[in-house]
């Protein structure tokens, strides 16, 4: 099949398009909001995306136990960051009172 | 599961840390005051202990030589290259924050904790080609970094650059995550080398999917040396965190990412040859751009912290020239001049503690006649910039010396003029240094200052300095053995790279 | 004997550096008995080398001593030559010396500087001895900018004053102009010669052929003639010497009159067969000699510092010597300095007799009648004028008649340029003597306590006079019965070998033009005394019908104010325009602090890219990961 | 199905990233959560799918939203300035990835055979195989994984828990 | 002893830093120990020099002691511990042992506080001037070259007057640029030749095609003439001159600006003779106008001390001509004029120091009748300026006739015009000197409350006196017997003029006589050039 039908009926192609639409997408809020929290979903957003390529590789490797294995690790990972991000945030709302990146710029130049 | 002797000797470097790790913290429970004063010292002593025991363990190992490599595990002597690189560095860096944390009144064992847990990240990241590894390895030495970087809450800065650094970072490291992904699905080994070897049987090797996962891998490493563009990060993120953190920053991660930089595109994707001609083209590029925006930016910082911060990325340039010229012999003074680099930089963010500048008071105002005040650290200062600045007979020459010779040699002329004119311009700040603290008497609200804060008192913190100026001295004067010796073998017996 | 001859210069030298060194606390004493002592010696010595030069087959002796600074295929001996040129020279300077030496006794008795006086006189004579008998260019260079110093620090000798400071400067930094010329005639000769060494290049020269055209003599004996024009003061480097007479005046007699001036035409002498092989050379020497004597002889004519006035005289004396140089006549215009030293010695030696005598006033508007009061000195004075005005049978009538019968060989009109020049001459002597020591007493005050100076003084006045009026005999020319004695005795050292040296003048009608211009000089002469006996009235008459060229001629042409205007003042001006505008704004601004400015300046553009937002942090990343994607796919 | 899921997910996504109210676009991201489980299924992968939803919808997300709740700034507060360059910038930036990103996938031949050849494999992976791997294969790396939990732990508490 | 008598010029280069090392601990409250320790220690140095380089006599190449062992490789490139002590340099070598000794004695009391880091400082520039004067190793070399720039740097902006950070910075940084790009081009080579043995180097250099070994060259040039300085590269000069204090002002004019000629002599025209060749012109032309610009802007300076850095810019344009002209007279004479610049510039920051610290103004216009007040230091001053001014009989005449000579009949065709121009600086050099000499001693004195003057209490003391005398009797002896110092550079020169095979030098001929045999009476060594030989 074609490579837009392969995107369109969940061929490998589809997945990874997915994935890659959906990294651009959590880059896209890193980028665009300012709002810290939403950042840190951006960051999650990515890392889901590269969940979502590795899976869908996985599969159509014939189930890949490694690729698994990873996954496991790379969802420990993601909450991880979320906990010392969060906790970042915390931080700097403490001082600032505030959670708008575009706000916490005391340290430039 | 059982290990042989040999691969638990291989292990024991990243146990003892790891294993310090875990138990500081556990020594927090008791409140009382006047144990606490105890407890720290004790919660300092292990960590010492833990990074003097690790580099025992490794100095064993590199007299034995490279271990066969088991689990993801290499390691072979690059890895104990770095592990030693490492080991020292965070060495320097507790008996640096012992002094600075005192300054700052905010003594917290859990920094030294995940300075450990940083520095086993560190070991690992540059001791396997197993990707996942190297991913773990990754966030294991950076998370603590991040939380490091905003540990002394007290500031307001600690927090936006720490959030600042995460935030980047994690950016970084999930694209670096997809570079990963993408060349394990088109090979089907999460392996680096094994990688690299299949597409090259499948003839794969220009696949644009494995380029781009090559791009985004690159651009994982890039961004841990701070190289232009990914760089905006670094003098926020050191300007926030306590001196000797920066410190430790500044030198251990961009070294660490270097040499796994090292380990995966000259090493690992050696079969992909056209990848590696790109990623010369590319850091090529880049190079330029670091040297000549860094050198300017730290031209005009009133900061030393931010001055010694564009001065690293300066420094990322000169390294990265090492991997356009791309010969054993760059490479062997890529690690010369990162074992220098540590020295210097270490010693440089040490004399802010041993001059007991803290909080906001870094800048070259308040450092105006300290030279004379505290001559040894004067002395080490001069050391220390003289050779950051690349004068010989320093270390920092020797460096520079190494990597431009092999730049010319294979031919890239324009970028080693290019290269010495950004040492020239560097020397300007980093004479802008010396200038404050041996031509200028010290200003009367500095004086005043002085006058009302207690007497400095860094014992570890000057001997940590002095130690870095001997190891830089050294640098200057027994080059032959650093180089041929230490990294010369890391690389040949690590990388396989016949000289 | 011939062993110790070494020490005619270097005696002078030791006694410089005994009365330099020790002077002050030897006391007066021992400064007089040293700085007389060496320079009798130096004379006793150079008396018996003269003889022994005599004795030679060829009057030559040539002495070595050894290499001074030899490297490649340059080598410069220390070595002295005594042959008839130097030798005679050797003794004008020892003698003369002397006498001034003594004179110096009395004039400067008094004076604290008294070792210092002695130390610089001495040294003097070492660098004039070394000028005057250095075998070879480089040596005679030693002595000629060595005499250059000497006369600087001599004039600058009263240095807590504001004029003689600058007189010597000015004086050694003309030196230095005309000592380029000879520097680049050294290099030339040496480049043509490939030996400094006079003996050398003499005999060399002497199997060339005159150059026809501009050649390369041709250039190098016009360097070296600058040079003489510097030392002797001839156009248009003559402007120190006048200046120079801001020094105590038996420096005047010894330096600027006797001896060190005339080390030019020495040099020429010295020369005579590489001159005579560049003809325009010669023409060129002729012609700037006439010149400035004429120039020299009007501006005398008005001067009111009797100083002054014998100044400008010496310097169109040595105009003439030139003039006699420049028409072949080197033997004639040598003869001339030898006489010209003895009178023009004895002349400044009586002014500063007078001098003393009227308490260091030299203004002649204010002497007068001083007759009376100063026997010795009158009388001298007397022969001294005669003799340079050229009274038939003075030594001045044999000299100056030579050197302007040859002009006239060479051109009629150069004659008439010297008789005229030999009418001021004699114009301006007898005003001057008739406003010294006939008429009324102008200033009371001063006559009154006028008197005679000490013998020691006095004693040189007369020995300077007898031989002013006799030796002329020992160049009375054959037009009158004379064989031209000195002539034939320089012959040897001017020709050296030489065949077709310019010689044999025995055409035109000698004896008439001798009889003209003796004529003419005698009638200026009594009209100078006549209109002054009774005072300066008549000049001041004069000045008021003509101020244009009274003036003129009282403020010298006014030259000293148009080098000033169109020279110093220029090149001080450009020297602040190359420092102030060339090295710290092109150079130091534009070459070396502009970048260094730029640098900062593009440091805070850079800057400006870290403005603290997370969010531009993360873009520049994402840019950066375009462009990897972009190298890495394309 | 997979059109459905994928729409979930992306849409979700997008969702997030332009709803102004934080909590909205924080349940936006569970819908893309559930998405991308929903995306694990048709990968014949229901462990994951599992896990994604226990860990990123139940773990993380309660956590975000807890914070939000803590913080209580619901609304994006107003830019201080707006930032044109910036936005623009980054729009047409992630325009050309997001072309670049599928002109890849297009592009890529290694990608088609594999599909080609993945896409009637069958799906062998069982959790036995999982824990084999994770446990013999990847010992070093969980005990790491275990690490990082634990630095990221004391690092959250030396971060924020008030007096140490 | 053993180790001694096998390592002398290792020990004359390092006993300086290991004397620094000591100073440097000695506590602050002992610096006068430590200035006294120094000066003994720098003399006792200066002894050894005489004893163990003027004993020896040169065997073949000129070589008097020489040192070679292999030292280290680096990337390939094998670096050899390599010194000598030859014609080219013994005097240099002897001048900079002498000069430290003699300026810490002169400069005793002008400093007061941290004296024992100056000596130590000083030590170490001796050092570094030292090693780079008797490398025989171009990264040898190249170390103690960037070395030398350290200690300077703090003794200026330490030490130095109120513009001194300004001046230290542009000091190091200006040298710094050229000896840069120097090391990039000498890397280029090295990489050429396999290491960096100059006589190697060379060989590699004559196999590369001339327009690279004219970009070589150049690298070279420029790293060498802003050391000089050569003009356009001089301003750096006078800055750091009138800031640095006198004996950093001294052993800049007397060692440092040396090594700028020396590395031409020694390095960059026998290790690229074409393109010295090619580019002699150039040179010559640029220090033809170093010598009249120096003069001219020395002429209009205000500042005494800053009058005599300009007439540095003037002399060492002397020695670059020599050098230029490629002749062996006038090769020998930058080779004295060298050591001529090194006494006399030497001797007068010496006694312009000694007039600041009595006056604290180095105006002209403060001062006027000093010979009044101070006639001893009078009398020293106008010795060093006839000197300074090339009066035959001193130094300097030697060293300018022997330039100017050379230059003359050099073989090249600008040689002659140059020469003439150059004599110039002759006259404008008595010209600056003297003018200052007579505004400064000379005339009325000037009785002001603040002029300089007015401040001057003492005549120089014994021990000035001291210092004095022997610089003076230099002066003198090297004005009457300057084959003392030249003697053993004749052949080396000699012979590197051969090696590079530089042009005969060009004379005139003269058209004898008719009835005379031609070329008899042509000197020998002169060749018989074209006939358009006539000067114009």
């Amino acid at each position: 099949m074609t490579g837009m039908d392969a995107i369109l009926h969940g061929g490998l192609q589809g997945y990874l398009v997915v994935a890659l639409l959906l990294f651009a997408l959590g880059l896209a809020t890193v980028l665009l909001r300012r709002t810290l929290l939403l950042q840190f979903m951006g960051v999650e957003l990515m890392l889901n995306a590269a969940n979502v390529a590795l899976l869908a590789f996985a599969r159509f490797r014939g189930g890949d136990a490694q690729a698994m294995v990873f996954y496991l690790f790379i969802i420990a990972v993601a909450a991880c960051e979320a906990a010392i991000g969060l906790a970042l945030v915390i931080g700097l709302y403490r001082h600032r009172d505030t959670t708008d990146s575009d706000r916490a710029t005391s340290l430039k130049q | 599961m059982n290990l042989t002797p040999s691969q638990w000797a291989a292990l024991l470097p990243l146990l003892f840390p790891a294993l310090g790790a875990c138990l500081i913290p556990l020594m927090a429970l008791d409140k009382d005051q006047a144990t606490a004063k105890w407890i720290r010292g004790v919660m300092y002593g292990t960590a010492l202990l833990a990074v003097v025991a690790s580099f025992w363990y490794l100095t064993d190992l590199w007299r034995t030589g490279a271990q066969p490599s088991f689990f993801q595990l290499r390691m072979d002597r690059l890895a104990q290259f770095t592990g030693i690189f490492v080991v020292v560095a965070a060495a320097l860096t507790i008996l640096q924050s012992w002094d600075h944390f005192h300054q700052e009144g905010w003594v917290k064992g859990e920094t030294v904790s995940l300075l450990l847990f940083s520095v086993v990240g560190m070991m690992l990241f540059a001791s396997t080609t197993h990707f996942v590894t190297l991913f773990l390895g990754l966030e294991l030495f950076s998370l603590p970094l991040y939380a490091l970087v905003g540990t002394v809450r007290a500031r307001s800065e600690s927090a936006e650059g720490g959030m600042k650094y995460f935030l980047t970072g994690a950016v970084a490291s999930s694209c670096f995550l997809m570079g990963g992904v993408l060349i394990y699905g088109l090979s089907g080994t999460l392996d680096l080398s094994a990688a690299a070897v299949t597409l090259k049987a499948q003839g794969l090797a220009l696949d644009p999917l494995v380029l781009a996962g090559a791009a985004l891998l690159l651009l994982g490493f890039l961004f841990k040396v701070s190289a232009v563009p990914f760089h905006q990060w670094t003098p926020d993120a050191y300007e926030a965190s306590p001196h000797p953190i920066a410190g430790f920053m500044s030198v251990a991660t961009k070294g660490v990412a270097f040499i796994a930089l090292l380990r995966v595109f000259p090493g690992s994707f050696a079969p992909l040859g056209a990848l590696g001609a790109r990623m010369q083209a590319v850091v090529a590029v880049l190079a330029v751009a670091t040297l000549v925006l860094g050198n300017l930016t730290a031209l005009v910082q009133s900061n030393v912290k931010r001055m010694l911060a564009y001065s690293s990325i300066s420094h990322a340039g000169y390294l990265m020239l090492g991997f356009v010229a791309g010969t054993p012999a760059a490479y062997t003074g890529v690690l010369f001049y990162l074992v220098i680099y540590l020295a210097m930089n270490m010693g440089a963010f040490g004399l802010l503690t041993a001059f007991g500048l803290v909080g906001e008071h870094t800048t070259f105002e308040d450092l105006r006649g300290l030279g004379w005040k505290r001559p040894a650290m004067g002395f080490a200062a001069a050391v220390f910039m003289l050779s950051l600045a690349g004068i010989p007979p320093l270390g920092g020459f020797y460096g520079k010396y190494m990597i431009f010779r092999e730049l010319v040699g294979t031919g890239h002329v324009g970028l080693a003029i290019l290269g010495v004119l950004a040492s020239l311009v560097s020397a300007y700040y980093y004479l802008r240094l010396l200038v404050a603290l041996f031509l200028q008497a010290p200003s009367a609200e500095a004086e005043r200052l002085a006058s009302d804060r207690p007497a400095v008192h860094a014992p570890l913190a000057g001997a940590a300095v002095l130690v870095c100026a001997a190891m830089v001295l050294a640098g200057g004067f027994l080059q032959y053995a650093l180089s041929d010796g230490f990294a010369k073998r890391a690389i040949e017996e690590g990388l396989g790279l016949i000289h | 004997m011939n062993k110790y001859y070494w020490l005619i210069p270097i005696l002078p030298l030791l006694g410089a550096a005994f009365n330099g060194l020790l002077g002050k606390r030897a006391g007066k004493g021992a400064v007089t008995f040293v700085g007389l002592g060496v320079v009798f010696g130096s004379l006793l010595l150079a008396f018996s080398a003269f003889f022994a030069m005599k004795g030679m087959p060829d009057h030559r002796l040539i002495l070595n001593y050894g290499e001074w600074m030899a490297t490649g295929s340059l080598s410069v001996p220390f070595g002295l030559v005594i042959d008839p040129l130097s030798g005679t020279m050797m003794l004008v300077v020892t003698g003369i010396g002397f006498l001034i030496h003594l004179y110096s006794v009395g004039y400067m008795h008094g004076d604290e500087g008294y070792a210092r006086f002695f130390s610089y006189l001495n040294l003097f004579v070492f660098f004039m001895l070394t000028l005057v008998l250095g075998s070879s260019l480089v040596l005679m260079f030693v002595g000629w900018e060595g005499v250059g110093l000497c006369s600087y620090l001599l004039i600058g000798y009263y240095f807590e004053t504001d004029f003689a400071p600058q007189a010597g400067l000015k004086a050694f930094l003309m030196n230095r102009v005309g000592d380029l010329g000879v520097s680049i005639g050294m290099l030339v000769l040496f480049a043509a010669f490939g030996t400094l060494t006079i003996s050398d290049i003499l005999t060399q020269a002497g199997h060339l052929a005159p150059e026809v055209g501009f050649g390369v003599l041709t250039f190098a004996t016009l360097m070296l003639f600058v040079g003489a024009t510097g030392k002797s003061a001839q156009l248009p480097l003559y402007l120190w010497l006048p200046d120079a007479m801001a020094g105590p005046t038996p420096v005047s007699a010894l330096i600027h009159a006797a001896t060190m001036v005339t080390s030019g035409i020495y040099m020429i002498c010295r020369l005579a067969p590489v001159y005579t092989l560049a003809p325009i050379t010669m023409d060129v020497v002729a012609w700037v000699g006439a010149a400035t004597a004429l120039f020299a002889a009007t501006i005398g004519l008005f001067q009111r510092d009797i100083k002054k006035v014998l100044a400008y005289s010496t310097v169109s004396q040595l105009g003439y010597m030139f003039l006699g140089l420049g028409a072949a006549g080197f033997s004639a215009g040598f003869f001339h300095v030898f006489t010209h030293a003895w009178f023009k010695a004895l002349l400044f030696l009586g002014a500063g007799s007078v001098i003393h005598a009227m308490h260091h006033e030299q203004d002649l508007f204010k002497m007068g009648g001083l007759k009376a009061k100063t026997k010795i000195t009158f009388i001298t004075m007397v022969a001294g004028t005669v003799a340079i005005m050229g009274f038939p049978g003075t030594s001045g009538f044999f000299s100056k008649d030579e050197i302007l019968y040859l002009a006239y060989l060479k051109s009629p009109a150069l004659w008439v340029i010297g008789v005229i020049a030999a009418c001021c001459t004699s114009f301006y002597m007898w005003r001057l003597m008739a406003l010294t020591f006939w008429g009324e007493p102008r200033d009371h005050h001063a006559y009154d306590h006028a008197h005679e100076s000490p013998l020691s003084m006095t004693l040189p006045l007369m020995l300077l006079a007898v031989g002013s009026l006799l030796w002329g005999f020992w160049g009375v020319p054959e037009a009158f019965g004379g064989h031209f004695r000195i002539g034939e005795w320089l012959n040897s050292a001017l020709t050296y070998g030489q065949t077709h040296a310019a010689h044999g003048h025995h055409e035109g009608p000698a004896v008439l033009l001798a009889v003209i211009s003796t004529t003419l000089g005698l009638g200026f002469g009594f009209l100078g005394w006549s209109k002054y006996k009774g005072g300066p009235a008549w000049e001041l008459a004069f000045a008021a019908k003509f101020p244009f060229l009274h003036n003129l001629l009282l403020n010298k042409y006014y030259v000293d104010e148009g080098v000033e205007l169109y020279l110093l003042r220029p090149i001080r001006w450009f020297g602040n325009v190359l420092w102030k505008l060339f090295d710290v704004i092109i150079i130091d601004g534009v070459g070396v602090n502009l970048p260094g400015a730029l640098a900062r300046v593009f440091g805070d553009f850079t800057a400006l890219f870290q403005t603290g937002r997370v969010r531009n942090y993360a873009l520049s990343m994402a840019l950066g990961a375009a462009v990897l994607l972009y190298v890495f796919l394309k | 199905m997979f059109i459905t899921f994928a729409l979930i997910t992306l849409l979700g996504a997008l969702g997030m990233l332009l709803q102004k109210n934080v909590i909205v676009a924080g349940l936006c991201m569970v819908a893309t959560f559930f998405g991308v489980a929903g995306l694990f299924v048709l990968l014949a992968n229901p462990v994951a799918a599992a896990l994604q939803i226990i860990v990123y919808s139940g773990a993380i997300m309660v956590l975000v939203l807890f914070v939000i709740m803590m913080l209580n700034s619901h609304q994006e507060e107003e830019a201080v300035v707006s930032r044109p360059i910036q936005r623009w910038l980054s729009v047409a930036l992630l325009a050309a990835l997001v072309l670049g990103a599928v002109k890849l996938v297009m592009a890529s031949g290694g990608l088609k055979t594999l599909a080609a050849k993945g896409a009637e494999m069958p799906q062998a992976m069982t959790l036995q195989k999982v824990g084999t791997a994770l446990f013999a294969d990847h010992l070093l790396g969980f005990e790491v994984a275990g690490l990082v939990l634990l630095a990221a732990m004391i690092g959250a508490v030396a971060l924020t828990k008030r007096n140490l | 002893m053993t180790w001694l008598t096998s390592h002398p010029i290792t020990f004359l280069v390092f006993a300086p830093t290991l004397l620094a090392f000591v100073l440097m601990a000695l506590p602050h409250a002992l610096g006068k120990l430590a200035r006294m320790l120094g000066f003994l220690g720098a003399l006792a140095i200066f002894i050894l020099s005489l004893a163990w380089l003027l004993g020896h006599n040169p065997v073949a190449g000129g070589v008097i002691l020489a040192e070679r062992a292999p030292w280290f490789t680096l990337v390939g490139l094998p670096v050899d511990y390599a010194l000598a002590v030859d014609g080219l340099n013994l005097w240099l070598v002897i001048l900079t042992t002498f000069l430290v000794p003699l300026t810490m004695m002169g400069t005793w009391n002008s400093l007061k506080d941290r004296i024992g880091t100056f000596a130590a400082l000083f030590l170490l520039l001796e050092t570094g001037m030292l090693g780079a004067l008797v490398a025989q190793d171009l990264f040898v070399f190249y170390l103690f070259w960037e070395a030398m720039l350290i200690p300077m740097y703090f003794m200026i902006g330490v030490w130095g007057g109120d513009e001194r950070r300004y001046a230290a910075n542009k000091f190091f940084l200006y040298t710094l640029s050229g000896s840069l790009l120097w090391l990039v081009a000498l890397l280029y080579l090295a990489n050429k030749a396999g290491g960096f043995n100059p006589a190697l180097m060379a060989q590699a250099a004559s196999a590369l095609p001339f327009g690279v070994q004219s970009w070589l060259f150049i690298a070279f040039a420029v790293a060498f003439a802003i050391k000089v300085p050569l003009f356009p590269l001089h301003t750096w000069l006078p800055d750091a001159h009138v800031q640095a204090p006198t004996a950093g002002s001294v052993i800049l004019a007397g060692v440092l600006l040396k090594l700028g000629g020396y590395g031409f002599i020694r390095f960059a025209i026998p290790m690229f003779p074409q393109a010295a060749m090619h580019y002699a012109g150039p040179i010559a032309i640029l220090s033809v106008v170093a010598i009249v610009y120096g003069a001219l802007v020395a002429m209009v300076q205000r500042d005494i001390k800053k009058l005599v850095a300009y007439s540095s810019v003037s002399h060492m344009g002397f020695v670059m001509l020599g050098l230029a002209s490629m002749t062996v007279i006038g090769t020998q004479g930058a080779m004295l004029q060298m050591l001529n610049h090194g006494i006399s510039t030497g001797a007068l920051f010496l006694l312009v120091g000694m007039l600041y610290d009595r006056a604290h103004t180095r105006m002209i216009a403060d001062f006027g009748g000093v010979a009044v007040k101070m006639p001893i230091f009078t009398t020293f001053f106008l010795i060093v300026t006839l000197s300074s001014i090339g009066l035959p009989l001193t130094n300097g005449f030697v060293g300018e006739f022997w330039i100017l000579n050379g230059t003359f009949l050099s073989g090249f065709s600008w040689g002659r015009l140059y020469a003439c121009l150059a004599t110039s600086g002759v006259l404008l050099g008595a010209v600056y000197m003297l003018w200052m000499f007579m505004r400064v001693f000379w005339g009325p004195e000037n009785k002001d409350e603040d002029s300089g003057t007015h401040h001057l209490h003492s005549d120089l003391n014994a021990r000035e006196i001291a210092v004095m005398l022997p610089l003076v009797v230099l002066i003198v002896w090297m004005g009457v017997h300057p084959k003392t110092f030249v003697a053993v550079s004749e052949a080396p020169v000699a012979a590197l003029l051969q090696d590079i095979k530089a042009p005969a030098p060009r004379t005139f001929v003269l058209k004898p006589a008719v009835h005379e045999a031609p070329a008899v009476h042509t000197p020998e060594g002169h060749a018989v050039p074209a006939a358009h030989e006539v000067h114009r």
